[in-house]
């Protein structure tokens, strides 16, 4: 974070904070949006702070100590974890100690700059130039922007193992991109998208050194560019680390070493954090929650979250072929119970849109439509103008997998006074997604998915709403919502960014593809001598700053 | 002996064949098809054509079953899908977890109850009997992840005697190695020990009254004398016999236990290869159970003829 | 006698069982004395409280049992009250025991050598290697051949003889003063029994302990002990000098024990044995006055109103029994004749076998059986267990498939397996077996197996006329065809499994020990009717027993079987006048029917040296050659189709004991 | 016919039967005498009743989210308290009976007739038959039970009456083994030779001469069996491979709300509890049929 920067600041990122300052002045967006997006669009703190007069001492910390391993519990990830097929939060837990990605994603919704230095966008957001700071990995060779756009040719091949590629879907091909000089990558979008810094920071992705062969991570053979080097992993146990002295922000690594211990479910996981094995848990289930939180030596960390629990009808199968019964549906349950029962209140509701308050862009859908409330009498008069006056009988399909078996009991039980007979089948998690021809969670014509976290809004949409997406589990098509998602994700202007926004959130909340009850907010569960640990965002582990008062 | 030996070896070969028919084609129930786990489902259909040919998919049932059986023994178990490693590394790495954990409820297990079983089974009807016959009858209809859980929250959670992970830094020294596995042995205990006890308590009360007990009495001897030369002899044998043929059933609980406490064992490896349908593995580990438990009954049987001289000497 | 010394005196001693709240008297005012040296027997049947008496004076009575008044004294020490370190003091010692069942009775897990040891280790105090050798010459001294070899085997590596006689080499491994025998020779061969009452004999006179002697065959304890005590239904009814109790009883019991024993002096037809009406009553159901007088012929009121105390019997010193009238004793028993029916035509033959043989695994259990039996004629087989006689049988019932072979009923083959037979030859051929336990299936009323048997055997609609004529027919009274089998006692079962085999008129009823597992009195009951229903019906018996006594007074014709081998067939009158096969003459012996001395067979392992080539005896054979274990015998043929399979001439036969025996030990 | 032509003759036949009721009577005293037995009996009669009848005497619907405060502590109104959903923990414990009970009889039906059938057959044909049999049955029983059953529930997917069939199946060839002992005794007695010697046909042998006779094991390994099922489908529904949510079922519960078991115990330890009375009743009442009816 160094003041240096500010001279890199092209013309277009000036213009930016133009527009920036234009939203905020114009009261479309808060303090907080604002640094959010400014960092998006490579906008610097100190620069931000200079051009938006934000005081920089809100920034400072509690004087740290230093020393100290951190014990970390996460679920444990199937099979053996490497950065080709990584795709899961515990992989990324896993390898990003080791191999950081290119911008560090923190618990409000900013991008700090990470590998990378800086990036700006071009006028319409088609190109990115993204710097990287001089670095090397542990081997001794440098880093360069050679390693990126070596493991991008390995990750965006459409015959590559990683799942990374469909993240990247309609957004950067393969080869699209140029390496002008050893610190620099540019990219050429498919699309405009303003939103892009967020996909090459986000996800279980980890970047890898040129040469790269699956398996040398778990061999041990990866030196490494990030904040800890791997000591050793075992699929079976965990994984521990040591810091990494040559780590380029090594000043603000206050640990000496991380330790990461895999489990198998989430209440031996929260035994282990009261018996003391562990420090803190970055994912826990809000049911395991519960019993730490009633204990004073530890101290739940809260941080909204965009991930939802989707419960999709299919568009084009009957019953929920008929709006009016996916309306019904959409009515018949009480929201804020569910909420308060699962998650104790820990939860935004949702109003069967994309646009989760987590985001800071969807203050504007969230006052522009009015939150779906329970409305019994409303369900039964929808159900019986599509014809359905008896009630409905439909089996809903899911997984037995964190909260689902919760939440749609609870939609069960309320739905059934609306005239919903719901039949549960809760497949395994391994069941529900399948494998190739068979992937119940595609085919199935009313199932509950969960969907993870993203950065944006456009990431969750553009690949289970836009027509004919991979994902698009409800075989929603509206031109008209296509049209403006894909605008939204173009539009560099905030203000008409957010009533794109809105006409998008309309039209899917109108439709009702699928019903959104709320956006669970991420718990991380942590002792009290652990310091400055993140909150959030749920699969990014930033420890900058963490450190152990012992 | 050694005659005793051979037949039970043959016996035991014949066993797994069965066995290992029974797996393969149980299996060949699950759906989903192997060329298409690999391929995807862009292929053309020339494509898992060919590569069904490769799998020797296109085979008749039986031809493949000798081909999976001939490839089991080479050592080739094949690569599971689900954990992207070679099923013969998964499954002998969890399999060894798994002894371990076994291990250390057997030598909890068969001492304890024993132990409490002839103590039990000599004061007949007094309250020390009645003590260890309730209570090990009460422990054994405690299901494994009821009295897990308690114990989690009683000895690692209150008192953190004992850590909640059953799995050991790898590092670890034998003792802390134990120490991790204490825990999730006990529910295991439990179950088997009411069992185990009640075996050894008639097994003992069985001895006292056989007419031989008589007989040592009628020469003079003392009641330790009788005790440890005839009682514990003849009682003993057949009740370690059968304390090894709760090998099954020991397995059975493993899976749960291994289950609860997230133990990286073949209980867990088997359950999650049956949820997520993976083949190879499933295979693998159920072979490889079946053949703990034969070599269980296997021992068994080598136990009590060890002991028995009506079996080792023959008539 | 008061002034002799006393090795074990028992004075009116009371036991009771407790049983469900109840006081069950078991024992009531037994009083006795042995010196030392001198042999007691203590006699009666089952339920008479014997083995309650023995676990008294050993002071090891079960827990539901307790001693109501009394006292035993063995070596001062009274065992009634002593505790267990007290008793364990004087166990060895003062006094030993050898039980029944010698299987059960050693450690299975342990050496013999050990187990022997370990008695001389508890009595006397020695080093571990002194006590091995005393093992070895305890071991010697109850004449068991290579002790070295025995001591290192285990207990069921020893047949059941040798494991008697190391049980006995273990009771007296202290040199006690008081040996007490609880039936130890129950279910032994009669020659291995024979055996064992004689090592008793020579052991009480080397030893001079006290010997208490229990058994319920009143004839063999007459030949080892000088006393004999006669119980019945707890009580003590008659005791004294044996040869007194036997030439001159003076309890009308004592005497129908006696009389039930078949005898040379027996004739099944003329003077058959003479059954005991009704049965022992059981503790608790005692009648009022003398315990025997339901079961008496000449009970009085007196006799039905008080128990008569032991009284001396005029004219002798020691002899005393517990009658009223005693003198009356010897008449007491009268047996009814059956009229005899008209004697079989020669060639009429019922079943005719050729060739039988059967072997399981390696083991022949029948090696080429032929013979034949007459319309109305009984055969009687002997020899002992393991000798293939219930293989046998039941190859001829279709039970057992032979592997080769021919059996004809009444001249026509009959397929040996019971599938393919006619429903005729099927009810032709009918079986009572051994076990009254076993034989009738605990779930059916006596009704409905009889029923049973007549809808399938007679092919006739069951009506209560013939149930009745059926049970009648053996003496069975109504009453008991509405019970079920667990209430009938087992003389009453055997004659339900005996009508049930007489349903459908049989030709051929194999017996295959009906009786062994009898009381005396209860089986001169079933002899009885035998040979009655034989006589009415025409009937002809396969009759299989160990029992040489009851052959003989069966039989018409004998076959003796040794290890699957016939070595002997010819009538019983041939058979018993001679000459005889060597193991036959054993045999005979043994069971000392003709009064003689016993003397035992070498007790040899039967298969050690026997091969094909051999004759199958020789192992233990006193008269063995060296021709008999090189070559197989070959049959030689005497009167009346009288045939004996043996190397030495009938000549020879006739005169025991000229040539030599040579040492077969290889 | 041979029943008929009885019953003419009253007297017997009615003393027959008076004897058979006196029996009877004795065996009951001999149960029932027994404190154990007794209480045993009493357990398994009030859950199954509960389990026929749980819809009347349920205080709330069990199913219905809400009814309480999610994971209340017991009340006055809720005495068990709620469970993670705000429902009736006692109610579901009660509702739960009937899945508990549908799964564990009907399982321990088929284990025993099938058990029961091996076992009569391998001891009565004896030899080859024999020998095949329990062979089949000794490679069966080297299959854990559960793992099977994990195998089966992925090939086919899991019922109701999947898991009735793995369960009632699975716990067949130990039952075989202790039956084919008990039939072996009778097979060897006498009055079984005494039926071949009247050409009697396999089917009577087996059915009438037999099988009445060996009802004591049978009785108990019922018993026996009837625990081992209860546990077995409780395991399973612990695995998640059996009944789901919102099934009320004891082991489906246990899994679901131990997570809870800090914050409010009795959404757990309630079917626990339960789950555990029913086996020690089943248990209880298994002893006691062992030492009544065992063969001696």
């Amino acid at each position: 974070m160094s003041d240096k920067i500010d001279g890199r600041h092209t013309a277009n990122q000036l213009t930016i904070a133009d527009k920036l300052k234009n939203g905020m002045e114009s009261g479309h967006m808060s303090r907080r949006e604002v640094l959010r997006r400014g960092s998006v669009l490579g906008l610097s703190m100190a620069f931000m702070g200079s051009l938006f007069g934000f005081d920089r001492a809100a920034f400072a910390q509690e004087a740290p100590k230093e020393g100290g391993v951190l014990k970390l519990g996460i679920s444990r990830p199937r099979g053996v974890v490497d950065p080709l097929t990584s795709r899961s939060r515990s992989e990324g837990f896993i390898l990003k100690p080791v191999l950081p990605p290119l911008g560090r994603l923190q618990a409000d919704g900013t991008l700090a700059p990470g590998l990378a230095e800086s990036w700006a966008p071009n006028e319409d957001a088609t190109v990115w130039t993204f710097t990287f700071r001089p670095t090397k990995w542990i081997s001794g060779e440098a880093f360069t922007a050679h390693d990126i756009a070596a493991a991008l040719d390995i990750l965006l091949d459409p015959a590559s193992p990683s799942p990374t590629v469909s993240g990247y879907r309609g957004i950067l091909s393969h080869g699209k991109y140029e390496v002008p000089d050893d610190s620099t990558l540019v990219f050429h979008l498919d699309r405009p998208y303003v939103d892009f810094p967020y996909i090459v920071s986000y996800g279980a992705t980890a970047w890898f050194p040129k040469g790269y062969v699956q398996g040398d991570f778990a061999a041990g053979k990866v030196g490494g560019v990030g904040p800890f080097l791997l000591k050793e992993y075992s699929a079976d146990r965990g994984a521990t680390y040591v810091k990494n002295p040559d780590y380029w922000d090594a000043a603000n690594i206050h640990l000496d070493g991380l330790e990461i211990l895999f489990f198998d479910d989430d209440q031996s996981m929260a035994l282990a954090l009261q018996g003391g094995q562990v420090d803190a848990l970055p994912v826990l289930a809000s049911s395991a929650v519960l019993a730490i939180s009633a204990n004073p030596d530890f101290e739940v960390l809260s941080a909204r979250s965009s991930a939802y629990n989707s419960i999709r009808m299919q568009v084009d199968a009957s019953p929920f072929s008929d709006k009016r019964v996916r309306q019904a549906l959409a009515y018949s349950i009480d929201r804020q119970a569910i909420v308060n029962t699962i998650y104790s209140g820990a939860a935004d509701v949702g109003n069967d849109h994309v646009f989760a308050p987590a985001f800071q862009q969807s203050a504007a859908v969230v006052a522009a439509i009015p939150q779906r409330e329970r409305d019994i009498e409303k369900a039964k008069a929808l159900l019986a103008e599509a014809g359905y006056a008896n009630g409905v009988q439909v089996t809903l399909t899911s997984q037995q997998y964190a909260d689902i078996p919760q939440y749609l009991q609870m939609v069960q039980s309320q739905a059934k006074e609306a005239g919903f007979e719901i039949t549960l089948d809760l497949k395994s998690q391994a069941e529900y997604y399948g494998a190739d021809d068979n992937q119940p969670w595609l085919s199935v014509p009313f199932g509950a998915t969960d969907w993870g976290e993203r950065a944006t809004p456009g990431a969750m949409i553009t690949p289970a709403y836009l027509t004919g997406a991979p994902f698009n589990e409800s075989k929603y098509a509206n031109p008209d919502f296509d049209a403006a998602a894909k605008a939204f994700d173009a539009e560099t202007d905030p203000v008409k960014r957010d009533q794109l926004a809105i006409d998008a959130a309309k039209i899917m909340h109108e439709d009702t593809p699928t019903i959104i009850g709320y956006f669970a907010q991420t718990r991380r569960p942590v002792s009290k001598k652990v310091k400055a640990f993140p909150a959030g965002p749920a699969s990014q582990l930033d420890l900058t700053g963490t450190w152990l008062d012992q | 002996m050694l005659r005793f030996l051979l037949q039970r070896l043959a016996l035991i070969a014949l066993m797994l064949l069965v066995l290992s028919g029974l797996v393969f084609f149980l299996v060949q129930l699950l759906p989903g098809d192997l060329a298409t786990n690999i391929l995807g489902s862009q292929a053309t259909p020339e494509q898992y054509a060919a590569m069904r040919a490769k799998l020797g998919l296109d085979q008749p049932v039986w031809v493949r079953y000798f081909t999976w059986l001939g490839d089991f023994l080479r050592g080739e178990w094949g690569h599971s899908v689900s954990a992207d490693q070679p099923v013969r590394d998964l499954v002998l790495t969890r399999f060894g977890n798994t002894l371990r954990l076994a291990g250390v409820a057997l030598a909890i297990l068969i001492p304890s109850a024993i132990v409490a079983g002839v103590l039990a089974g000599l004061n007949e009807g007094k309250w020390i009997d009645k003590i260890i016959s309730v209570g090990g009858a009460t422990l054994t209809v405690i299901p494994e992840f009821v009295s897990g859980i308690i114990l989690m929250i009683v000895f690692a959670v209150w008192l953190r005697w004992f850590p909640i992970s059953a799995t050991a830094p790898s590092d670890a020294d034998f003792w802390t190695t134990v120490r991790h596995l204490i825990l999730p042995s006990l529910p295991v205990v439990f179950v088997s020990f009411g069992y185990i006890a009640k075996m050894a308590r008639s097994g003992t009360i069985e001895v006292l009254e056989a007419p031989y007990i008589r007989t040592a009495t009628f020469k003079g001897l003392t009641r330790r004398q009788i005790v440890l030369r005839h009682v514990l002899r003849n009682a003993l044998p057949p009740t370690i016999s059968l304390s090894l043929l709760q090998a099954s059933f020991i397995m059975g609980g493993l899976v749960v236990v291994e289950q609860l406490f997230t133990y990286p064992g073949l209980g867990k490896l088997l359950l999650d290869a049956s949820t997520s349908h993976d083949v190879p593995t499933l295979e693998a580990a159920v072979l490889l159970a079946g053949i703990i438990v034969m070599v269980m009954t296997l021992l068994a049987d080598l136990t009590l003829a060890l002991l028995d001289p009506r079996v080792r000497v023959g008539g | 006698m008061t002034h002799a010394p006393v090795a074990i005196s028992v004075e009116n001693l009371a036991v009771a069982y407790v049983r469900k709240g109840r006081i069950l008297p078991v024992l009531q005012d037994i009083s006795f004395s042995v010196r030392p040296g001198e042999a007691l027997a203590i006699v009666g049947e089952s339920g008479c409280g014997k083995s309650t008496l023995a676990a008294s004076i050993l002071g090891v009575l079960p827990g539901n049992a307790q001693i109501t008044y009394g006292t035993i004294r063995v070596a001062g020490l009274d065992t009634t009250t002593a505790g267990f370190e007290e008793l364990r003091a004087v166990r060895g010692t003062k006094i030993a025991m050898v039980s029944q069942e010698p299987g059960g009775a050693l450690n299975p897990s342990m050496t013999i050598g050990k187990q022997v040891a370990e008695a001389v280790l508890a009595t006397r105090g020695c080093s571990a290697t002194e006590a091995r050798a005393r093992a070895l010459e305890l071991l010697t001294r109850v004449a068991i051949r290579e002790p070295q070899n025995v001591a290192r085997r285990y207990p069921h590596q020893l047949s059941g003889g040798q494991q008697q006689r190391v049980l006995i080499a273990m009771a007296v491994a202290g040199d006690p003063s008081v040996l007490v025998l609880d039936e130890p020779t129950t279910g032994l061969d009669a020659t291995v029994e024979a055996e064992v009452v004689e090592l008793i004999g020579r052991l009480r006179r080397e030893t001079g302990a006290a010997i208490i002697f229990i058994s319920h065959n009143l004839r063999l304890v007459s030949r080892v002990c000088e006393r004999m005590a006669i119980f019945y239904a707890g009580r003590l009814i008659e005791i004294g000098p044996s040869a007194e109790v036997i030439a001159n009883t003076a309890h009308p019991y004592t005497n129908a024990l006696l009389s039930c024993l078949p005898s040379p002096s027996h004739d099944k037809f003329a003077n058959p044995v003479a059954p005991i009406q009704g049965e022992v009553p059981r503790p608790g159901e005692l009648p009022p006055g003398c315990v025997f007088s339901p079961r008496c012929r000449f009970a009085t009121d007196a006799c039905t109103s008080a128990q008569p105390s032991l009284e001396a019997v005029e004219g002798t010193a020691d002899h005393r029994a517990a009658c009223y009238y005693p003198e009356k004793a010897e008449g007491s028993v009268t047996s009814i004749p059956i009229e005899r029916g008209p004697a079989s035509a020669d060639d009429d033959y019922v079943l005719e076998l050729e060739h039988i043989s059967k072997r399981f695994r390696n083991l022949v259990v029948c090696d080429d059986i032929s013979f034949k039996i007459k319309r109305g004629e009984t055969l009687g087989l002997v020899g002992e267990s393991g000798s293939g006689k219930s293989t046998l049988a039941r190859c001829i019932a279709g039970l057992t498939l032979p592997d080769s072979g021919i059996i004809r009923l009444n001249g026509k083959d009959l397929s040996l397996r019971i599938e393919r037979r006619s429903m005729a030859s099927v009810r032709a051929v009918q079986m009572v077996f051994q076990s009254p336990e076993n034989t009738l299936n605990p779930s059916f009323s006596v009704r409905a197996i009889l029923g049973r048997a007549i809808s399938r055997l007679a092919q006739k609609a069951v009506s209560p006329d013939r149930l009745e004529k059926l049970a009648e027919n053996v003496r069975l009274p109504q009453v008991f065809l509405d019970r079920r089998p667990r209430q009938l006692s087992g003389g009453q079962k055997q004659r339900v499994a005996i009508a049930r085999a007489f349903a459908g008129q049989p030709e051929l009823v194999l017996c295959d020990e009906p009786v062994s597992a009898l009381d005396t009195s209860v089986q001169a009951g079933i002899l009885y009717l035998l040979t009655r229903l034989q006589n009415e019906e025409r009937v002809s018996y396969l009759f299989i027993s160990h029992d040489l006594g009851v052959v003989r007074y069966l039989a018409d014709r004998i076959g003796v079987m040794y290890l699957g081998q016939m070595l002997e067939i010819g009538t019983s009158a041939d058979i018993f006048a001679g000459p005889r096969h060597p193991y036959a003459d054993a045999l005979l012996r043994a069971s000392s029917l003709d009064g003689g001395e016993t003397s035992p067979l070498p007790a040899a392992m039967p298969d050690a040296q026997v091969t094909e080539q051999s004759c199958r005896f020789a192992a233990r054979c006193p008269r063995a050659m060296a021709t008999c274990i090189s070559a197989p015998p070959p049959v030689r043929e005497g009167e009346n189709g009288h045939q004996i399979r043996c190397h030495l001439t009938l000549e020879q036969l006739c005169h025991p004991g000229t040539p030599t025996p040579v040492s077969i030990e290889a | 016919m041979q029943e008929n032509t009885m019953s003419l003759t009253q007297t017997p036949a009615e003393k027959l039967r008076a004897e058979r009721r006196q029996q009877r009577a004795f065996l009951l005293r001999q149960l029932f005498g027994n404190p154990g037995f007794l209480l045993g009996a009493v357990i398994i009669l009030f859950w199954c009743l509960v389990a026929i009848g749980w819809h009347l005497i349920v205080p709330y619907d069990p199913f219905a989210t809400g009814i309480t405060m999610p994971l209340g502590a017991p009340s006055l109104e809720h005495w068990m308290g709620g469970d993670d959903l705000g429902r009736d923990v006692w109610s579901r414990v009660l509702a739960g009976t009937a899945d508990v009970l549908s799964i564990a009889p009907l399982a321990t039906v088929i284990t025993i007739s099938v058990g029961t059938l091996i076992g009569v057959c391998a001891a009565y044909f004896g030899g080859a038959i024999d020998n095949l049999l329990m062979r089949s049955v000794d490679i069966l029983l080297v299959f854990p039970p559960i793992i099977i059953a994990l195998m089966i529930i992925s090939a086919i997917g899991a019922s109701q009456v999947t898991m009735i069939i793995i369960i009632g199946f699975f716990g067949a060839p130990a039952v075989s083994r202790t039956i084919r002992a008990a039939a072996m005794r009778e097979a060897n007695r006498d009055y079984v030779a005494a039926a071949v010697m009247r050409r009697e046909n396999n089917g009577y042998i087996l059915l009438r001469e037999i099988l009445p006779n060996i009802e004591g094991p049978v009785a108990v390994e019922t018993t026996i069996r009837f625990g081992y099922a209860i546990f077995a489908a409780a395991s399973l529904s612990f695995l998640g491979v059996s009944l789901q949510p919102p099934a009320a079922d004891w082991g489906l519960t246990i899994t679901v709300q131990r997570i809870y078991i800090q914050v409010q115990p009795w959404s757990t330890l309630g079917p626990a509890l339960a789950l555990a009375s029913l086996v020690v009743a089943v248990n209880l009442v298994a002893d006691r049929l062992r030492k009544v009816l065992a063969t001696p």
